[in-house]
């Protein structure tokens, strides 16, 4: 008797073998059973639906890949786990969803529609890079500014100033140089003091 | 000068490995022709006395094959031939043997191409660690024939 | 009772009103609340969809914060603090390599030891035992408990409650003289990391929570996470959009449900800076004959 | 000295193309021992081993060793032709010198030389055989199936129909299994039970079937052919011979709302009950969990109206001793229940129901007389939705394996309801429509042409309740993923078979083995898929895997094959390659020092302890002894006996060492 078990997923230089490289999740387990895409929160807004992104990824022919970095979904995902707690083979849909936005975000090809997206988490990491904690006031000036949708949300600022819910002066934290450093060792990016 | 020629000896077990190198023989696969199969009826019956024996005779190396995992004719027998290893290693390594003449491996009764890469490889293997010459170290350390047959 | 407390930026800000209650229902029950020294963000959603390292990094300078001050016990309110700690922990612990990397970036030693609590833990743990004797008026309304994404998943990770039905909210209001609807939104996603740049996602994802939780004549939405909270509390104008409808139905933490049945006043418990007034009728449930011996309620299962 | 004779085979040109045979005989003959060395064209053609048996008779041979092919394709021919020739057959060898040599090494002086090495290694073996007698065991010709299912009825039938005794036993209160409570079978739709009922009324009246119902295995000893087992027959608090069946009790029976298992919980029943009117046998069982008198020490209503007196509150389990001689294991399967999916409600919705109670629903004797009713409020569903592969091919849930029943029974059942409710909308959820068997996917046509049953790829998401409806949301995989959500009346599961409740221990009492699934585990997965590793136990149906009917019958009558084919003799013949104790004599009475480590290790249990008594009785040593009944020759006890006291027939020591000795001398003598 011949036992079968014991062969290593193989791994190539196809984007799904890139993720399994660097994230463990094996894109060609999938069996298309659609559940991901069943339950997805925001799968009506997607380019592609979850299921759909990894049967593209299991072709591993280059304009498949290339349509699902240049994917609405990618950015779309809330990283909500529904997917994977349902998932008969549980596959990590949101921990390759990271990947996939990480590669697309490097490679340049991030969708139009979701550049709002990605303004926003810049945003959002500028913030703390500086002060270590999150200002909201700030965060959404500089998102703000970024994505010149000035108009949106203008009408909240009074409303949320009035319940105490945003405060303008930002919260620094005493370790703002270890945040500096943890930035830098991570993502390569300078602070500005630094500059 | 001349290519050196090991020795060895294969210890198999009859419903897995001597199947399987039967099948490389019906598949006419070509292979080197150094080893000497002694078959077994499993691989639980091998007495790691017979291995330290054949060393002790002239053998350069030696191949240990049987069943893949869970597929043992008799359930379970590789599974305490493969126990009964871990501590026989140690002893080897005591005596002076290099490990690495020692091969296991497990090849099934459908593997008979698996059985010629696993011989070719093995005479390799043994070819670079050159002719076994301590065994007569081992028969001073006391090891001798009569101790076995006992 | 000292316990260690991360609260996340968001409650120092739009979410100050959690902050109070968490604070307010803890001094009520004698339970000091130490935060960790020199916090800093966990990175939220935006770092790990933009860089791995860096969503590791970020909340293990907070553990290893904790650590280092001796914090054994740390709560953490916000449910996405939670689950990127408790992921951060899990993933460290189940890799020496990365979690070697990670301590030579943070420049700390990370030991992975710390217990951590999401505040309904905390409430089952520490709270709720003492409830029934502090109870001052009983929390006699009809409400769904939301519990959103992140506090229930990564099931393997996290391991609280049953995934798909959790009962850790709906216990509490049971024991507050409450009444907890079965409705179909519990675990669903609100829109939460996309509020500022999809908002018309988040109207359609929150209003389909807050249209299932009132049409089954829920009084209130109780929740546990500031991201849940500001999307169906502060984002009520895209959900009336979407829903194409005025809704009144208010949100409120299930901190300040507590502060209610103790007695704690409004104020100190932040419902003032809530944008959907919380305004709720009594409701004393009907109990039909039929029901009465079976009436024993499904227990929490953590 | 021994006197071997070596018969070196050409193999047509098989082996002489490559190795000189003629050499290899003649340095053959100079081999200490060898008295007789030829080489032949064709050793196993008739010439060929008349020239075998004419040298063991000429040179009075005490051992033959023939260089031909693999001993796994001639030894047999070999060893007949020793036998016929006077000579012992176990002391023949075969030296390969074919598969091993000629055919995979070119032709050279080294493969004339392994070729010499191969006949002078098995020289030496031969010239340390011992003459050895196959071993006889005598068969207790009485056989005992587990599981009343089915497969159980059907292997019971085919045995006792060859004239050999048969024990039944079933552990619920009836015979029928998860057949009698199907209600229509496909490809056919016909009627189960009235398939099904002959069968068991059958069984019922067979001359040489015992039945025992409401009775569980307690425990098996022994081994193939002589398995010493005891049978608990638990108290069913009624004596059975007195009883008529009339039902009487069960209709005065105060306590009327207890769920009924056979309903699957749909319908209720009395505290003392027939799990239903055709059960066999047709004699209550009182359910002392639930019996007021039991709970309360009053009522006794069934005594009263009794009109035979059979009521036996007193009753206690009794347990039953039996010699048997082979067993069938036809346990069955179970299937997973609606609880078991949290994103389906994990049973909260009363209309979120399995394939099995919908059999039940379906069913004209079932609790709705075969009308599709909402358990929750009794309305016919106007829409209801299927959901296949629920728990099955499902790693996440422990469920890997494809459920093989599925589609099938999915296709039948949304048929069943298309023809019961004419104006009702069925949805099948499917991931692949495995419908493999005669007449199978032209059925499951039938229900997406003719019958309109709306099928769509995907998986279920999640399903709650709303305003008394049920919002499945799944989607549709071939419209790329889009969503699909459909307000149902009723959701049927097509649920995960699992193995049966209690296989594992089972199979542990029977030393059977089982996967990881607590399937029992066949011997061979092509070759013998009805036997186990164990000797004379069997298995038949779903005990194995999850099948359908067909499947389990035929395996059944296979299995009873096999029992009557052990039975066609009086002594069971064994090869007599089995493990054995040293024996000398005293004070010692054998090297073995009884650690009896060798005990653990041996995969069937065939290592006893044999206590020697002086004349007085007291016991001066304990052995370790090998049942031969039992033991098949692994030879694992015989590596790991620290004082060298076992040994295994045909595979001594002595042999081993010689051969590993020999294998390595030196070249040609």
């Amino acid at each position: 008797m011949s036992s079968a078990s014991n062969h290593e997923i193989h791994v190539d230089n196809s984007l799904s073998g890139l993720i399994l490289k660097h994230t463990e999740v094996p894109v060609q387990k999938c069996y298309q059973c659609g559940k991901c895409s069943a339950g997805c929160p925001v799968v009506s807004e997607m380019d592609y639906p979850p299921s759909l992104i990894l049967r593209m990824l299991q072709t591993g022919l280059p304009e498949m890949e290339e349509k699902v970095l240049r994917s609405y979904s990618i950015w779309l995902c809330l990283s909500c786990e529904q997917c994977i707690s349902r998932c008969p083979m549980e596959i990590d849909i949101p921990k390759m969803m990271d990947y996939l936005r990480q590669v697309s975000y490097k490679k340049k090809m991030v969708n139009p529609r979701a550049k709002n997206i990605v303004r926003f988490h810049k945003a959002f990491l500028d913030s703390i890079r500086t002060t270590g904690r999150l200002s909201e006031f700030g965060l959404t000036v500089d998102y703000k500014l970024r994505s010149l949708k000035m108009m949106q949300d203008l009408t909240l600022v009074p409303s949320m100033i009035s319940r105490g819910k945003l405060g303008f002066i930002p919260e620094m934290i005493k370790g703002t140089k270890e945040m500096a450093k943890i930035f830098a060792k991570t993502t390569g990016l300078k602070s500005e003091e630094e500059k | 000068m001349e290519q050196f020629e090991p020795k060895l000896v294969a210890f198999v077990c009859n419903w897995c490995t001597y199947a399987g190198a039967d099948l490389t023989g019906t598949s006419r696969i070509k292979y080197a022709t150094n080893v000497r199969i002694i078959r077994f009826p499993c691989t639980g019956r091998i007495d790691f006395m017979l291995i330290s024996k054949a060393f002790a005779n002239g053998a350069d190396g030696v191949i240990v094959s049987g069943c893949h995992p869970n597929d043992c004719h008799y359930t379970s027998g590789n599974f305490h031939a493969r126990r009964r290893w871990m501590s026989f290693n140690a002893m080897l390594t005591f005596m002076g043997i290099d490990p690495d003449r020692i091969i296991f491996s497990w090849v099934s009764a459908a593997e008979g191409a698996k059985w010629a890469d696993v011989v070719n490889q093995s005479v390799e293997q043994i070819r670079k660690l050159g002719p076994f010459t301590e065994y007569q170290k081992l028969v001073q350390s006391g090891i001798e024939e009569e101790n076995f047959n006992g | 009772m000292k316990l260690g407390i991360y609260p996340g930026c968001s409650l120092t800000g739009s979410a100050r009103d959690y902050n109070e209650s968490v604070f307010a229902i803890a001094k009520a029950c004698d339970i000091q609340l130490e935060q960790v020294p020199d916090w800093n963000c966990c990175g939220a959603t935006a770092a790990h969809n933009m860089n791995k390292e860096l969503s590791l990094s970020l909340p293990a300078r907070i553990l290893a914060q904790a650590e280092k001050a001796g914090l054994t016990d740390i709560v953490i309110p916000c449910a996405a603090c939670y689950s990127r700690l408790m992921v951060t922990q899990h993933e460290l612990n189940n890799d020496p390599v990365l979690k070697n990397r990670i301590s030579e970036i943070i420049e700390m030693d990370f030991k992975g030891t710390t217990n951590i609590l999401n505040v309904v833990q905390m409430i089952d743990l520490y709270v709720s035992p003492v409830l029934k004797e502090k109870i001052v008026k009983n929390f006699s309304h009809k409400v769904a408990c939301y519990y959103g994404c992140l506090m229930v998943r990564p099931y393997k990770v996290l391991q609280y409650d049953q995934h798909e039905d959790p009962q850790g909210m709906d216990n509490v209001i049971r024991l507050l003289g409450g009444t907890a609807i079965d409705w179909g939104y519990k675990v669903e996603c609100c829109g939460a990391g996309l509020t500022m740049s999809k908002t018309e996602i988040v109207g359609m994802l929150s209003g389909k929570i807050v249209k299932d939780a009132a049409r089954r004549g829920a009084q209130a939405i109780v929740v546990a996470c500031p991201m849940c909270h500001s999307n169906l509390d502060m984002r009520r104008p895209a959900i009336n959009e979407y829903i194409g409808e005025k809704m009144d139905i208010p949100v409120i933490y299930i901190t300040q449900a507590i502060g209610l049945a103790l007695g704690i006043d409004e104020k100190t418990l932040g419902l003032q800076r809530h944008f959907v007034p919380v305004k709720m009728a009594e409701y004393i449930p009907p109990v039909p004959e039929s029901k009465k011996q079976k009436a024993k309620e499904p227990t929490n299962t953590i | 000295m021994s006197r071997i004779g070596v018969f070196v085979c050409h193999c047509g040109e098989n082996i002489s193309a490559t190795v000189d045979v003629a050499k290899v005989a003649e340095e053959a003959s100079k081999l200490p021992g060898v008295v007789h060395s030829v080489d032949y064209k064709y050793m196993c053609s008739d010439p060929g081993q008349t020239l075998v048996k004419e040298a063991i008779k000429e040179h009075n041979l005490t051992g033959v060793v023939v260089a031909a092919c693999s001993p796994r394709m001639h030894e047999p021919t070999f060893r007949k032709a020793c036998a016929q020739a006077g000579l012992n057959p176990y002391l023949s060898e075969m030296a390969n010198v074919r598969e091993h040599c000629s055919w995979v090494h070119e032709k050279s002086e080294q493969t004339t030389q392994k070729a010499f090495d191969v006949v002078r290694t098995m020289v030496s073996k031969a010239s340390n055989n011992a003459a050895l007698e196959p071993i006889k065991v005598p068969v207790t010709k009485r056989a005992l199936v587990v599981g009343g299912g089915v497969a159980g009825i059907q292997a019971a039938l085919d045995i006792a129909n060859t004239g050999h005794k048969v024990i039944l036993v079933e552990r619920s209160p009836s015979i029928g299994g998860l057949m009698a409570q199907l209600s229509e079978t496909f490809p056919t739709l016909d009627c189960s039970q009235c398939i099904l009922t002959p069968r068991m009324v059958e069984v019922a009246q067979h001359p040489n079937i015992t039945l025992y119902t409401h009775s569980e295995v307690e425990s098996v000893d022994g081994f193939i052919g002589n398995f010493h087992v005891k049978i608990r027959k638990k108290a069913r608090s009624l004596d059975e011979d007195l009883c008529t069946g009339c039902g009487l009790c069960t209709t005065k029976c105060p306590q009327k709302k207890i769920p009924s298992e056979f309903e699957q919980l749909l319908g209720t029943r009395p505290a003392i009950y027939t799990p239903f009117p055709q059960a066999v046998p047709n004699k209550p069982v009182i359910d002392r969990d639930n019996c007021t008198f039991y709970k309360t020490g009053k009522c006794k209503i069934c005594e009263i109206v009794c009109p035979t007196k059979a009521i036996r509150f007193d009753q206690e389990d009794t347990i039953l001793e039996v010699e048997i001689g082979a067993i069938v294991l036809a346990t069955g399967f179970d299937v997973k229940h609606s609880d078991f999916f949290p994103e389906y409600g994990k049973g909260k919705y009363k209309d979120v129901i399995d394939g099995l109670q919908f059999e039940r629903l379906a069913s004209a004797s079932g609790p709705t007389q075969g009308m599709i009713r909402r358990p929750s409020d009794g309305q016919i569903p106007k829409k209801i939705v299927f959901i296949a592969c629920a728990g099955s091919r499902d790693p996440a849930k422990g469920i890997e394996y494809c459920s093989k029943i599925c589609c099938m029974y999915t296709a039948k059942h949304a048929m069943l309801y298309k023809h019961k409710v004419h104006d009702g909308e069925a949805h099948v959820f499917y991931m692949d429509i495995r419908a493999g068997g005669k007449m199978y996917e032209e059925f499951v046509r039938r229900a997406i042409v003719e019958d309109h049953v709306n099928y769509t790829r995907g998986r279920v998401s999640t399903i709650y309740e709303l305003d008394g409806k049920l919002i499945v949301k799944g989607a549709d995989t071939l419209l790329g993923a889009q969503s699909v959500e459909i307000e149902a009346d009723m959701v049927v599961l097509a649920t995960a078979g699992v193995a049966s409740e209690g296989s594992e221990d089972l199979a542990q009492k029977m030393h059977v083995s089982y996967d990881q699934h607590k399937f029992f585990a066949e011997a061979h997965p092509k070759l013998k898929p009805v036997e186990t590793n164990t000797g004379g136990i069997f298995l038949a149906g779903a005990c194995q895997t999850t099948r359908d009917i067909p499947d389990s019958v035929a395996m059944a009558s296979g299995a009873a094959v096999k029992v009557a084919a052990l039975f066609s003799s009086d002594l069971l013949t064994r090869e007599p390659i089995v493990a054995r104790v040293n024996r000398i004599p005293g004070p010692s009475h054998s090297t073995c020092v009884g650690c009896f480590l060798c005990q653990p290790v041996c995969p069937y249990q065939a290592i006893e302890r044999e206590d020697i008594k002086d004349r007085a009785g007291n016991i001066i040593k304990s052995l370790a002894r090998i049942n031969e009944g039992l033991c098949q020759g692994c030879g694992t006890c015989v590596a790991l006996c620290r004082s060298k006291s076992i040994d295994l027939l045909g595979y001594t020591d002595n042999q081993m060492h010689g051969e590993v000795l020999s294998v390595l001398e030196e070249a040609f003598v």
